[in-house]
């Protein structure tokens, strides 16, 4: 089987969530958008983890596991800080929120 | 330090020590500014005995220099440097390099420094900024030196620059009122426009010769078989520095303004040694201009530095005629001297020009301070003739005196000093085949004696008037008529001098009661002497050659032998001294005096002259190409177009980028906009959250914006990396 | 090469990180204690610095010195290498020494809306990353100090700015991080194709040596790409036209000590980037690329000169200068010549003196006046005497005076213009003597216009009598002190720019002799 | 010489199918115009990749994908929508208006690079999904790989989880 066939797969949907990213105004869909990006990127470190598997080396799971663990966190912290603002100022558009004083 | 070359531990101490010169102005300079506050005579004491020094030493330098011209064959150049800085190859030094041309302006400025500070402390008592004037004079006095002993074109830009800085400082003394700190601008930026050049030139003398020393300039230049254009470039651009520098025509409008400054400035910068820095760096690098600008070819009758020259004496003069303001006639009038000696040295005179610069030093010197002295004493501080001045002979005697020794020098009456540099001039004019400039030389002379004339006329004769009829103690007489021009600049009749108190200070000598104090009094009498005596040190009619034996090995290249003085060819000059004289007093005694004379007012009744005057009287309207033309349209137009351009379509493009809608123009913006954006926003319904203003709509979205730009960059990055790798 | 005292570099670079830890656990309130923190970690720092100053072997300045390297992330080959040598030195301690002397003026001026801990734990940040970027002689530490600068300034400017300091520091931000994207890629791109085409690819890797041995070597072509990379991201730090325009912004909005930072350090790092990186290893590119930079550095000087004169805001027309300053420094470089490069590198530390110490008169101004608009201020050299003559005095010394230090940027800079390196004239390659020439001409009428709007802006805020508005102003309605002379603070901070100024300006071999033998060597390159 | 095992044309059809899956399910996340739905897709991706993981026999991540993601991320997600009162319906005002113009040539572009660079750099290479290598997808070698070599990023990252389940509660706290 082609390892491009993951690859590309993996592109597509990192360029999706690109789209997404750029695209979406709701913090939550962005916050989406995001997890589109890390699970390609996950699905082309398993790739190659599978590439490299005959030689006893087996680092793509370990990174994918890590970035599934970090991703956690984000998406927790993330939503934490979306429902805040959502409490303090009653929307999640991102344009509304680019008058951050500092 | 390594010392670079040390040619001067041989011949004596002054020789060797002559960069004590100008650092112990420079070193007087701070302690000035930093103690002559609390000194109990201001600061001036400081630099009076610094400038003592200075002429002192100076003096040494030149008595060995003398010494050392007369027991060798052929004197070099003495110089003593240390490595200044040193780039790869270019090492440039700083020091001193003693010739005959260095020795006589270090003489010269030492000399002249000194009498201008005793004169001030009388002139300039009482003023709010008495500290700073005598920081800047020493100040300045330090940067002459220091340019006039260059062994460098840097150290002699590093000089250059200085003396424009104190010019700069000096002019705008009395910077509270907007005239004078324009004058101050003014100077420098016309000052500034040459040394354009002044960079430029050197940057092309490194490129020719390797070196910026001035003595290997000199001599390659000397024997030049490059490209010979690129030489001529860079004597051009060298010489339109010292068209700013020496107030050339057509630079020479911020030197009759340079007037805005105190008197004792206008005599000592701008009249006898700041301006001459241009006279000074031709004469210096004589080799380059010789070279570069076909001097003294056969068969060439003209040539850049003897054109503009000539023409600077004659527009000057002819300026000289229509000013009402006692120091503007002598500005023109030195415009015009500066005139003659560029003259003289563009048509290979070198040693007459050169001693022009000497013997003029003194007169003219000694004329600002005689109208100083004046207007200090006499005519209550106004500096108009017409107004108040007149009649005042009887009671200034010295001022007088002195102002009639100088004015006789300044026109070249035989037997005063004038006469033997300026007519040496015209002479060789003639001598070296430049028949037009000799002819120039010559109706220049007449229209000196004539101008000056009719200024001696004005101040010292007729009845006194204003300020002056105060001081003489007649009762003001509003009865005289008002002069035929009547076209005076309005900033001739005030501004100057008129911030310190009316009253005389010092005490005046004894034998002239009612002249200025001794303070002034005694460089008048000083400066008058020399401006009968000076000439004599080479006057060609007695065969005396001094000044021609001491100086003549800082030409640097042949020039044709003077030719021999015969009293026969200083006729038709003296005559036309003789016809100037007469004919301006003629014309005064009629136009100025009591009687009733057809010639007043007659500029009002004919058409002709009166357009003539009025041409004169507006500068031939080259200020106001300037200023009004020139300058406005970079100061406005052109800035604010380049402003415009930067913030409507530079910023334009990067607010575009940025924000997404906002192309470059505003029709792509307002299409876009307007159109396609507020369209979508009409047709989905919810106008009101994006009524806000036009720009809503782009600015809206930010973080999205910077993700999609930090996306697109890196796309643009990767697809950059796979195209260089692939 | 000199190998001794290899900590000195690192502890001089990271030294202000341990003064923002200590700082971290000061509380908020206690702002003198946090202030005299920083002040004081500044200060070790800067002694470190002349420490270095004086074991630095001045015999051998072309050659690294303290030099040290270790591995430190081996996967993508970046190593932990950093020295000194004559080009560096100057700037490495410029950089200290500001740091130290906007802590001093910030005392007792921490702008609006206060917070001195962080504004100070944000300058010794900045230390670090300008410090770091001078002694790093790595590809990727390189970049990273580069980069670090920029939070804490877009920080300082966002935070502590003007009233639309939103714009200008995200403008700010967003320029330099767009170009140095376009500059990362560009080195990449160098280390990969150096890889390619090694003999030893195995022994690639960022730092200084390797590309300086395999650098030069990279086809013309593909150089020419490169460099365009490195281009856009060192020209729009330093800033070249038309990459300028995020500069006017940023420094109207940054409190003045931003403004400083910025103009006497930050800019710097631009030009260096080019003397440092882009030059010696591609020197094949630089061919093709110095009559381009040439010409938009001589746009750069009349343009910025113009556009100051169109300025009615002092500190709008200063930054305006530095483009035309910055012009100079940039024709020097595209000479490719030994004269031209050290002019330019002079012309940096000068800028760095001059426009900082401009900008911090320009800042005093706005505390007495509130205000910068030149049409309202009048009189200063009356009403403040000692200010009024600090900027007569640091005008003059931007107009290129002799005998300050502005000159020996400019002058040698023209001198080098006019004879570039002869590769840029051999007719095998195209000659570009006559365009060098012209640019000369042109540039040199640059010097006019500076002398234009800085005497002009001179006239018209120092002389005259004080306007009316200010001249009774013995208190404002918010109860300020009255329009007082320069205060004990802004003297300490002033005085050794001042007297920097002059030394340089008299002695410039303090610098040329450091500079000198390092950028003989660097244009070697360049043949003769 | 190729076998028919190396063709692996189940394996290939399986991909295939759940790819397009994917891809789909990923386009409606971003053109979604609701909340909920989008979410909803959004489990259909990371479901598909998955089932993906599995195909590459890293049962393991595959596992922890399911549990993390769809068990615990999705539901986070979900609350969050919820908890941010997003309208269940239609909403017009998610997306920024005339932001496509740009973002999908970027993501156009970026996929253009992506795919021309791995096409030219991996051409036909393949890697074998039959599980059959010696030591493909063993638990043993991931966990000891995880505590030997990995220790210390182990710890590190046990530590932002940490920092993230104390920072999102004192964010989300009421008072």
């Amino acid at each position: 089987m082609l390892i491009n066939n993951f690859l590309v797969l993996g592109a597509v949907l990192f360029c999706i969530g690109v789209y997404g990213v750029i695209v979406r105004k709701n913090a939550v869909l962005v916050l989406m958008s995001i997890e589109l990006i890390l699970n390609s990127v996950n699905i082309n470190l398993l790739a190659f983890d599978r590439l490299w598997a005959e030689s006893g080396n087996n680092d793509g799971s370990v990174f994918a596991l890590y970035i599934i663990a970090v991703a956690a966190a984000e998406v927790g912290v993330g939503l934490a800080l979306v429902l805040l603002i959502f409490r303090n100022r009653k929307t999640i558009a991102l344009d509304d929120l680019s008058e951050m004083k500092g | 330090m390594l010392l670079a070359s040390e040619t001067a531990a041989a011949s004596g101490w002054f020789l060797a020590h002559a960069w004590l010169i100008p650092v112990i102005p420079a070193v007087a300079f701070f302690l000035i500014i930093f103690f002559g506050k609390r000194l109990p005579r201001g600061g001036s004491e400081i630099g009076i005995a610094a400038m003592l020094a200075s002429l002192v030493i100076a003096s040494g330098t030149a008595y060995q220099w003398i010494h050392l011209v007369g027991s060798t064959e052929h004197a070099d150049a003495v110089s003593k440097t240390v490595t200044w800085f040193e780039i790869g190859s270019l090492k440039v030094g700083i020091g001193s390099r003693i010739d005959g041309l260095a020795m006589m302006l270090l003489f010269l400025v030492a000399f002249i420094s000194t009498l201008v500070q005793i004169y001030s402390t009388e002139y300039v008592r009482g003023d709010r900024r008495y500290t700073h004037f005598f920081a800047s004079l020493t100040l300045f006095s330090a940067g002459m030196l220091t340019m006039v002993l260059a062994p460098n074109m840097v150290q002699l830009i590093l000089g250059w620059e200085i003396m424009g800085l104190c010019s700069f400082m000096l002019i705008g003394h009395w910077w509270e009122e907007r005239a004078n700190s324009e004058a101050a601008l003014k100077a420098f930026w016309t000052v500034r426009v040459g040394d354009m050049g002044l960079l430029v030139g050197t940057g092309v003398l490194l490129a020719l010769f390797g070196n910026l020393d001035i003595s290997e300039i000199n001599t390659k230049a000397a024997e030049f078989s490059g490209n010979h254009a690129l030489l001529a470039f860079a004597a051009v651009a060298l010489f339109i520095a010292c068209i700013g520098k020496s107030g050339q025509f057509p630079l020479h409008t911020w030197l009759p303004d340079a007037m805005a400054g105190p008197t004792p400035v206008s005599s000592l910068l701008h009249s006898s040694t700041m301006v001459v820095a241009g006279v000074f760096l031709v004469a210096r690098l004589y080799p380059v201009f010789h070279t570069g600008l076909d001097i003294n070819i056969v068969g060439h009758h003209f040539n850049l530095i003897a054109i503009i020259g000539g023409i600077t004496v004659l527009i000057a003069a002819g300026l000289a005629f229509v000013q009402n303001d006692i120091k503007k006639v002598l500005a023109y009038s030195t415009v015009s001297q500066l005139g003659y000696m560029m003259m003289g040295l563009g048509v290979g005179a070198w040693m007459p020009a050169v001693f022009h610069i000497f013997t003029h030093a003194f007169f003219k010197c000694c004329l600002f301070l005689c109208a100083g002295s004046v207007a200090h004493t006499g005519s209550h501080h106004s500096f108009d003739m017409k107004k108040d001045m007149g009649g005042l002979r009887k009671k200034m005697p010295i001022t007088f005196g002195t102002w009639m020794i100088s004015t006789a020098a300044l026109c070249g009456v035989p037997f005063f000093s004038g006469f033997f540099s300026k007519d040496e001039i015209i002479d060789s004019a003639k001598g070296n085949d430049y028949k037009v400039f000799f002819v120039v030389g010559l109706i220049g002379a007449f229209m000196t004696t004539a101008y000056m004339t009719r200024a001696t006329y004005l101040t010292f004769f007729g009845k006194a008037r204003g300020g002056a009829a105060h001081f003489v103690g007649e009762h003001e007489d509003h009865s005289h008529e008002e002069a035929h021009d009547e076209g005076h600049d309005k900033a001739d009749a005030h501004g100057h001098d008129d911030h310190h108190a009316p009253v005389v200070h010092g005490k005046p000598l004894s034998f002239a009661p009612d002249d200025s104090p001794w303070q002034i009094t005694v460089p008048l009498m000083i400066l008058g002497a020399l401006a009968l005596v000076a000439g004599y040190l080479n006057a060609a009619p007695f065969k005396i050659e001094k000044f021609h034996e001491w100086l003549h090995s800082s030409i640097g290249v042949e020039v044709p032998e003077a030719p021999k003085f015969e009293w026969l060819n200083a006729v038709p000059s003296i005559l036309l001294v003789a016809a100037g004289f007469a004919v301006s007093l003629l014309i005064c005694k009629a136009v100025f005096g009591e009687g009733n004379s057809p010639l007043k007012g007659l500029t009002q009744r004919n058409a002709l002259l009166g357009a003539g005057h009025k041409f004169l009287v507006n500068k031939y309207y080259l200020d106001t190409l300037y200023e009004k033309v020139i300058v406005r349209s970079i100061a406005h137009p052109i800035s604010a177009a380049a402003y415009w351009t930067n913030q409507h379509i530079l910023d334009g493009i990067v607010n575009g980028v940025g924000k997404g809608g906002k192309k470059t123009g505003e029709l792509v913006y307002k299409y876009i906009d307007q159109g396609l954006v507020d369209g979508v926003v009409n047709g989905s319904g919810t106008t009101a959250t994006h009524a806000g203003g036009a720009l809503q709509p782009v600015q809206s979205g930010k973080v999205n914006l910077y993700g999609a730009l930090l996306f697109g960059a890196a796309a643009v990055g990767a697809l950059v990396l796979v195209l260089v790798n692939s | 090469m000199i190998q001794e005292q290899q900590w000195l570099l690192s502890l001089g670079t990271f030294l202000p990180l341990a003064g923002v830890l200590v700082m971290l656990f000061i509380p908020k309130k206690d702002e003198a204690m946090a202030k005299g923190v920083a002040l004081l970690t500044a200060v070790a720092t800067l002694g470190v610095g002349i420490y270095t100053l004086v074991k630095f072997d001045y015999g051998q300045s072309q050659k690294l010195q303290f030099f040290t390297t270790n591995k430190w992330i081996s996967p993508i080959k970046a190593t932990y290498t950093i020295g000194l040598d004559g080009i560096s030195l100057p700037l490495y301690i410029l950089s200290m020494v500001i740091t130290v002397l906007v802590m001093v003026y910030s005392w007792n001026h921490v702008p609006n809306p206060g917070n001195a801990k962080a504004f100070f734990i944000l300058m010794l940040v900045l230390q670090v990353g300008m410090a770091g970027t001078f002694v790093a002689q790595d590809l990727i530490l390189f970049f990273v100090f580069f980069e670090l600068v920029l939070l804490p300034m877009y920080f300082m400017i966002g935070v502590w700015g003007g009233e639309n300091r939103q714009y200008a520091s995200l403008k700010f931000f967003l320029y330099t991080m767009f170009g140095s994207a376009l500059m990362l890629v560009a080195f990449i791109a160098m280390f990969i194709v150096t890889k390619n085409h090694a003999t030893n690819p195995d022994a690639a890797n960022f730092s200084f040596q390797w590309f300086h041995a395999n650098a030069p070597g990279i086809a013309r072509n593909t150089a020419i790409w490169i460099f365009g990379g490195m281009f856009v991201g060192f020209a729009v730090k330093v800033p070249m036209f038309p990459f300028h325009t995020w500069l006017p912004d940023a420094h109207t909005q940054a409190p003045t000590q931003g403004s400083v930072i910025l103009a006497a350090i930050l800019l710097k790092l631009g030009t260096y980037g080019f003397v440092r990186i882009a030059l010696p290893f591609l020197p094949q590119a630089a061919k093709t690329w110095a009559p381009i930079i040439a010409v938009l550095a001589v746009i750069g000087i009349i343009y910025g000169a113009l556009g100051c004169l169109a300025q009615t805001d002092m500190k709008r027309l200063i930054a305006f200068s530095s483009v035309a300053h910055m012009g100079f420094v940039m024709l020097g470089i595209s000479t490719l010549t030994p004269l031209g490069i050290n002019a330019a590198l002079f012309g940096m530390v000068a800028h760095g003196l001059i426009t900082g110490m401009l900008f911090f008169v320009a800042g005093s101004v706005k505390e007495r006046y509130h205000t910068l608009e030149i049409k309202r201020l009048s009189g200063m050299l009356k009403q403040v005497p000692h200010l009024g003559w600090i900027l007569g005095f640091c005008a003059m010394a931007s107009l290129g005076l002799p005998g300050l230090a502005g000159f020996w940027g400019e002058f040698p800079a023209l001198l080098a213009s006019w004879s570039p390196a002869t590769i840029l004239t051999d007719s095998a390659m195209g000659n570009h003597e006559l365009l060098y020439r012209v640019l000369t001409v042109i540039s040199a009428f640059g010097t006019v216009l500076a002398a234009g709007y800085l005497l002009w802006l001179y006239q018209r805020t120092a002389f005259g009598e004080p306007s009316e508005e200010f001249a009774a102003h013995g208190h404002d309605d918010h109860g300020h002190s009255d329009i007082h002379d320069v205060n004990v603070f802004e003297w300490i901070a002033w005085t050794p720019l001042l007297i920097g100024i002059v030394v340089l300006g008299v002695v410039p071999s303090l610098m040329f002799k450091v500079m000198d033998p390092a950028v003989q060597q660097l244009t070697s390159v360049f043949g003769k | 010489m190729m076998l028919a095992s190396d063709i692996q044309v189940a394996q290939n059809i399986g991909f295939g199918i759940i790819a397009a899956v994917m891809v789909l399910a990923a386009i409606r996340v971003v053109t979604s115009k609701n909340v909920v739905h989008a979410a909803l897709s959004l489990i259909a991706v990371m479901a598909g990749a998955a089932a993906q993981y599995l195909l590459l026999s890293a049962e393991f991540v595959a596992v922890t994908q399911v549990l993390v993601y769809i068990g615990a991320v999705m539901v986070l997600f979900l609350f969050g929508v919820m908890l941010t009162r997003a309208k269940l319906g239609k909403d017009v005002d998610l997306d920024n208006k005339g932001a496509w113009a740009y973002g999908a040539p970027i993501a156009l572009l970026m996929l253009g690079v992506m795919v021309y660079v791995l096409t030219k750099g991996f051409k036909d290479t393949k890697i074998s999904v039959s599980g059959k290598g010696s030591n493909v997808g063993q638990n043993s070698l991931l966990s000891d790989k995880i505590f030997s070599s990995y220790a210390l990023p182990f710890w590190a990252l046990s530590f932002v989880l940490l920092a993230a389940v104390i920072g999102a509660i004192v964010l989300a706290r009421k008072d």
